[in-house]
């Protein structure tokens, strides 16, 4: 019953939420809506009593694994324990009914809130400058591209078309640099997992705008030349962008501002532990440095005194990324994160994250192929490579079957430059008892049957959805006329081959 | 602290392992010389009651619509929440989930979006929904985006009606900087766009046309032969709505609308001081439009066992697998927005979505009334308005919210600060959260407002 | 992992909940404490991080149904739909953060809702005195017995010393009277299950003080000799009392005032659907003629003019039946309940749990006997006993096997004058595709294999509970030594026969 | 109306299937005479947003510790709450089951109460705890009844400490009055029961004594020596505790006391207006006493796959089964309330729990001796305390709460309502919310309230 769909529950008349009679006189003399304008009917919504309602939604979310129910180490993603008392903060109604064209003298406490995050993110990350507005980490990205657009054409250097982005690099860095007008040029990675300075040394030239550079990595490594890259970018004239995904790993132990970053944007979301939301909201301020603060979204918050204001006179900036001033529900969770670790907890959060890792990465080699040497950052990439080649089972299968034992799976086919990749990332809010029942029950998994592993999960509500299926023929919405849809077939692209799996950079 | 798990214990067992003597040893690969050898400048650690205090605190320097009757608008409307929303959002099943990958351990995510994606289509009138956008203002430039693939016009015009909201234009703006085409901006001095203003502007270069109805100001534009104008000359019509005035109101795709996007924070989603909000964005349910849809899908299908079931689906159009060459960088969706919104919409079903859009039609209509009788006041445009009217002010209207809100009230938008020949004006909305003794007691604080020196 | 308990996750040092710095100067020039008064270690309490706690109380949860997830037809326990808004509103903080001992002019709001619900359930009932006090329906109980011994005290009766329960009732009624002094009577049932006149006349006498009555009763049948009933007893000087967990019935149809009780409980969790919270808390406020309004409870709610206040001065009062003034957060749910529905409203409600509950009654009776003739009230009791003799099949079979199919087994074994009884309770908020699902999954089961009915349910977390091992050996609590628990054996009272599942009345 | 589902179609439909013309027909065993002819005299129907209005509005009349800092005790107090325990207790599995009687179907509730009975031992160092009950007041009487089963003194005496919460006294009378024991209170002018002169009531008699430490003007008692006086007379000695004061105090279970009760207001609970709330009650883990526990009890067993489970257990002490041989007439238990408890305690741990006791013994002695610094105030007892004090106060204090709260401060539970000879006495309760400002803040509004005329 939990997979009828709501609109299958629907019965003309029935009825939830009702309205009061309307209490100011009817219309005179002329009706207020021009008839042309009305439509025959409402939309055909469903109908459905409060009790429908709300079995059908609570007992649809008990069909999902989530960090409050299960370990969750999605890599690249930071599935870290979501804390109950920001839920409770961000629903006062002081900050929840604040509408955001409200007088500035009506909103200084959210204001003063925002302010004092701008001023964190700035510290923690050593690019002072900072923008809240972007509303996930993709559009910081994005932020950050067309600050860098902005300030080469104010330099007058159009001719940046450039922008070099490494091989194992998020799928957003490459579309955020094509959304933004630039061409995009990969580098290439060492068999170490860094990045490739003779590649990247050969592309660099005049025509380079950005350098886009996770670190640490996808793979979970930090570049250790960093300093080297950064030198060589700034030498040829370009700017270096952070990719911020991975900030969980070094809050406190290093600044992107301090190993050669000009820009990064933040995952308030991973980092800072707003909730996930089953894909969003989330948020992605963007910092930068001071001389690149000018080409900023508007508004910024600004201080005078005891006063705090919105500041939209900044002619140089490139505009809006966003209608207001972004996700601040999201933001305010942030900054009570970093309230309550403050500087020493946000140090631990990061060495705890990396012990989890290592250790976590320790106990699965000895079960899986880690292909890059450690130690690692905050998670890491394991292969099944070997499985692959000896009894057919894939990263997929393990995947699957994890879940069965009430673990959600690990980030597969990503990185792409690791074959039958399994990315992990355990975060700082699980405990060693909980690394050993992963560890131990993927040491039992690999021992599995083959065929059993293939049709894996075999306790989940469903398993193995036919995705094949549901692109050639896509039946994206429900109609009341029954199963088939009228949906027209897919979009040529390319589609079986792909990994059917990946993960989420922002 | 608070939320880290191991004890020292725990973590000496770790260390030894891993056989190395401190954590501080796994971080070798940071050279020494960007290592930070100071603390953060960053406020002291506090504990649960004591931030608890400070962050009321700060709740209570904001003066609240729970507190002040709202009649703001611009964009964010003060509808009310049904508390089922509010309870059915809380479920942390859904709010510690993350993006659904694994079909089998996120069916619940995946079905709450599918069955988005089709309240999405029953409300627009139009064949295909994504699974949501960042809000509004992004929302309307991706729609454009996809407009210019759509008509293959890259380097064509993007024509935005004067009456879209200035905000949303503004992103458009910002998101198109660096791209081939050009945007330009269609006048509407009466508050609506004329369809001959239109039709003069219209070329075989035009890719997309933006408009908005309810717009900027509250009136209905003519979306219909708006929409018919466009596509005489091979153009795509993007029109932005007002979910709750879908009560009432023909929808976007009974228009010929081509893509529909909508700020759907009014929703069931709190004012939240302007996020997270939701980005509706629906489209013709055609190839060349699904192709380039921006953001998430999901699709049903079977699974082994022959049950029905959801995944995302048609991702080779998503970043992570095409790359450069995808649709759009995005790679989110507002999920928890959108269940929120799937929530009130089924509260409400057709017949409280209509009474609420009357409710609002006849209480902003009452309201117009009774504040162009205050004393130099008047209705500055006479046009057809659903929830939103402008008004024009004897004097300046820069000190008129906080006037207002002294008096009780969070209203007025001075609509100076986008349109210097409406310095004289603000806008007010009224939602069906309002009473007539609040529109009355309105009427009389900004009786009370006027400026004395003017006539 | 859901069913390890909290103590087993715990490790030494793990820590959720942290306290501030203290803030005052320390202790001087002696102690705040003396020695002898300190342990030497807090209690043991189990040592767990704050996402160990979540999960584990988030994963529990799932082990149960509920209304909000499942149909939920317990007879005797009206388990309808808990509207959300009440959980809002409770939770305000107006409401939730009021100190009981503040002054009256600072809880005007709180004092009027709690008498206006005064009045609501005055008239509702048609008793006019009220008392808000009892913490649940058995409180109520014994708090309108108390009532009735202080009236024939004050009158000079002592000797009325017996109270008239019919055989069907809650067990409840006889263990109130009991506590409250008096001596229990039993007055039998006739074979269409009313009270059996010829008994109640023979028992009747100057002795008795109180009889009580359900009424629909716990068959879920309307008394239809109720005035002549109430007319006896009130002749025989005594006071009718009445059981008023069958009130959803009757809203707005028939006020026990009317058909002759002299004092009523309610269950406000119940009739006005506060949420049973897993067995509490309940609310039972009490109903009384205007003559036996003296020995309410202190304090009553009082309005002087256009202010409230706790009226404590009354002489004759039994006394005090909780420390404060009852459940006020339950009792504000059953206030915005009656705002809700009105008088028109709750009127319905009696008709839709009548209509509902005579259609199931009708679909049932179509797979199981239906002892009593028609029409029933809110509820009914169907009849296993020819599936024993045939198949033996037992009530609790059926039950158990509803289990699998997402219902909520209904109440077995009680009324105890029905052999393998189920007692079917829909309520009004349950539509009829519930029904007919309920009806068809019965007509199903009752086909099935009994070995395999008898194994039921197969599908839940656990099944079939060795009970007598959990009388036998009781473990009653966890112990850090290991498994088998230092408890003594259990208490010699009778235990193997007695019903395993039977329901409450309060 | 908003919580009926069946349509008009859908209720012709099943009329017709009973074959009745109109739902009237079904009340055909109501007799006419008794049949309400006329609509209930009540409010009309309210929709959620006009009564949200309106309750909105009552919350507002009333002030709340939410506003004004809260020093009122008197067996409620103000400690914080943790929002993990909101988040927990709002689960919806837990709030809308019912009584576990179906084990398969409740394994949650079970194994809640399983654990809060554990916690509860734990906590009190009893062996047994039941699932709770409905608060203290009638938690004591419960205890006494228990009291008179296990000694056999069913008409002997009851001795109850002055210093035992006047109105847990009074609720003890109410219980008690048809029943043929006897109750006394032991007087305790100076703010303690003497162990002295409890020895001189005792005798053989006595089947019960109680007491309460930290008692009702938050005095620690002699607990140890008293259980042991009562002990001597083969009594049952009952102790009313704070669970809060036990992350310092010795454990009831360790000073020899037979059954222990509390408010568990203090665990997690909300000040509610005085409820609901929670009733502890543990006892020595021997027959007699289990035999006569009231309420329920969850207990652990073995299902048929020999799974670790939990189950109702002894209910033939109770009376579903016994009927009016039932220990008690207790049919439910505080579930939710007890939930809250344990998520409460567990937040704490034993560290957390010790420190929080820290915080309210320090802080309140710090606010007695800034308040015995007032003018004319000073502590009326010279006993050892805990979070709670009294002070003497020159002239009647009837007025100080409000003058008190229109200083900004919710502070002063007048005595003289309960012992006219402390008429010109109040107590003050500190928890660890409360900060040295706060406390700095009374003692200054204290001194402002002080009467003009007196010396």
């Amino acid at each position: 019953a939990a997979t009828e769909l709501i609109f299958e529950l629907s019965q003309p008349g029935r009825r939830c939420h009702r309205l009061p009679a309307c209490d100011v006189p009817p219309e005179s003399p002329e009706p207020d809506l021009p008839e042309r304008y009305r439509a025959a009917a409402p939309p055909p919504l469903p109908e459905v009593g409060e009790v429908d309602l709300v079995r059908h939604y609570v007992n649809l979310s008990t069909r999902n694994m989530s960090i409050d129910t299960h370990f969750y180490p999605l890599g690249s993603c930071t599935m870290k324990y979501n804390p109950k008392r920001h839920e409770r903060w961000a629903a006062l109604s002081g900050f929840a009914a604040l509408h955001p064209y409200q007088d500035e003298e009506s909103v200084q406490g959210i204001l003063r809130l925002l302010y004092e995050l701008q001023e964190f993110l700035g510290e923690i990350s050593g690019l002072p400058a900072v923008s809240l507005q972007p509303a996930a980490g993709a559009q910081g990205e994005l932020t950050a591209l067309l600050i860098a657009a902005a300030y080469f054409r104010d330099q007058g250097q159009t001719h940046r078309r450039k922008v070099l982005i490494p091989d194992s690099a998020h799928g957003t860095n490459p579309a955020s640099a094509t959304l933004a007008g630039f061409e995009t040029v990969t580098v290439k990675s060492t068999p170490q997992g860094l990045v490739d300075l003779t590649d990247l040394r050969s592309k660099l030239g005049p025509d380079v705008a950005v350098f886009m550079i996770t670190n640490p990595n996808t793979l979970g490594l930090f570049e250790r030349q960093i300093r080297t890259i950064t030198d060589w970018l700034h030498e040829a004239g370009a700017l270096v962008y952070l990719d911020g995904a991975n900030m969980n790993a070094i809050l406190g132990i290093t600044r992107p501002g301090d190993f050669g970053a000009d820009m990064q944007h933040y995952n308030v979301h991973k980092t800072f532990t707003g909730p996930h939301g089953g894909g969003g909201p989330g948020s992605g301020p963007v910092a930068v440095r001071d001389f690149l603060a000018p080409y900023l979204p508007v508004p910024v918050v600004v201080r005078e005194g005891e006063r705090y204001r919105l500041d939209y006179h900044r002619p140089k900036s490139i505009g809006k990324m966003h209608t207001f001033y972004g996700n601040v529900g999201i933001l305010l969770r942030g900054y009570c994160y970093i309230r309550t670790l403050g500087p020493d907890g946000l140090k631990q959060v990061s060495e705890q994250a990396v012990l989890n890792a290592n250790y976590l990465r320790a106990r699965v080699a000895q079960v899986l192929e880690v292909p890059h040497p450690g130690p690692c950052m905050h998670e890491f990439v394991a292969s099944a490579r070997k499985l692959l080649r000896e009894k057919k089972v894939r990263a997929m299968d393990l995947a699957k079957r994890l879940l069965d034992f009430g673990i959600h799976a690990p980030t597969v086919y990503f990185p792409l430059v690791v074959p039958e990749a399994l990315m992990i990332e355990p975060t700082e809010t699980e405990s060693k008892a909980t690394l050993d029942a992963f560890a131990d029950t993927l040491a039992r998994i690999v021992q599995e049957d083959p065929d059993f592993l293939r049709a894996a999960p075999h306790t989940t509500p469903i398993s193995r959805p036919d995705e094949v299926q549901a692109v050639k023929q896509p039946i994206l919405r429900w109609q009341p006329s029954g199963a088939s849809s009228s949906s027209p077939p897919a979009p040529a692209a390319p589609a079986a081959e792909t990994p059917q799996v990946v993960p989420a950079a922002s | 602290m608070s939320y880290l798990l191991n004890t020292a214990e725990e973590q000496q067992a770790m260390l030894a392992y891993l056989g190395v003597p401190s954590v501080e040893e796994l971080f070798v690969a940071v050279p020494p010389e960007v290592r930070l050898r100071r603390p953060l400048h960053l406020p002291p650690a506090l504990t649960e009651l004591e931030l608890h205090r400070q962050v009321e605190e700060l709740a209570q320097q904001n003066a609240s619509a729970a507190q002040y009757p709202c009649f703001l608008g611009g964009g964010a409307y003060d509808h009310f929440i049904p508390a089922v929303v509010d309870a059915i959002a809380s479920r942390s099943e859904y709010y510690t989930a993350y993006t659904p990958y694994q079909a089998e351990a996120s069916q619940g995510t995946l079905q709450v979006i599918f069955e988005y994606q089709t309240l999405m289509c029953q409300l627009t009138g139009l064949g295909v929904a994504n699974a949501s956008l960042y809000e509004a203002g992004s929302g309307v430039a991706e729609a454009v985006l996809m407009a210019l693939g759509v008509t293959g016009r890259q380097d064509g015009e993007v024509l935005v009606a004067e009456t879209v909201h200035p905000e949303y234009r503004r992103v458009l703006g910002t998101y198109l900087a660096n791209l081939p085409c050009s945007l330009r901006v269609l006048p509407a001095p009466e508050g609506f766009l004329d369809p001959d203003d239109l039709q003069a502007a219209l070329s075989d270069r035009t890719a997309a046309v933006v408009v908005q109805s309810p717009n900027f100001f509250g009136h209905l534009e003519e979306v219909a032969d708006l929409a018919a104008a466009v596509h005489r000359v091979g153009g795509v019509c993007i029109a932005v709505f007002d979910p709750i005035s879908l009560g009432l109101l023909r929808r976007p795709g009974d228009c010929g609308v081509d893509i529909a996007v909508a700020e759907g924070q009014g929703l069931g989603i709190p004012l939240g001081y302007g996020g997270p909000y939701l980005g509706i964005l629906a489209c013709r349910d055609e190839p060349a439009y699904l192709r380039r849809l921006p953001g998430r899908l999901v699709g049903q299908t079977t699974d082994r066992h022959g049950q029905r079931c959801w995944v995302l689906t048609l991702q080779t159009r998503e970043q992570h697998i095409r790359r450069e060459k995808a649709t759009s960088n995005i790679c989110t969706n507002q999920g928890l927005m959108a269940l929120r919104a799937s929530v009130y919409l089924t509260a409400l079903g057709p017949q409280g979505l209509r009474e609420t859009a009357e409710l609002c039609l006849r209480k902003a209509h009452y309201a117009a009334r009774r504040l162009a009788d205050v004393a130099g006041a008047e209705l500055r445009f006479r046009r057809p308005f659903f929830k939103e009217f402008t008004l024009r002010w004897p004097g300046p209207t820069d000190a008129l919210p906080q006037q207002l809100r002294q008096r009780g009230f969070l209203a007025a938008l001075p609509l100076g600060r986008w349109f210097p020949s409406l310095a004289d004006c603000f806008s007010l909305a009224v939602t069906e959260k309002r009473t007539r003794a609040e529109i009355d007691a309105l009427a009389d604080a900004l009786a009370h407002c006027r400026p004395p020196s003017r006539p």
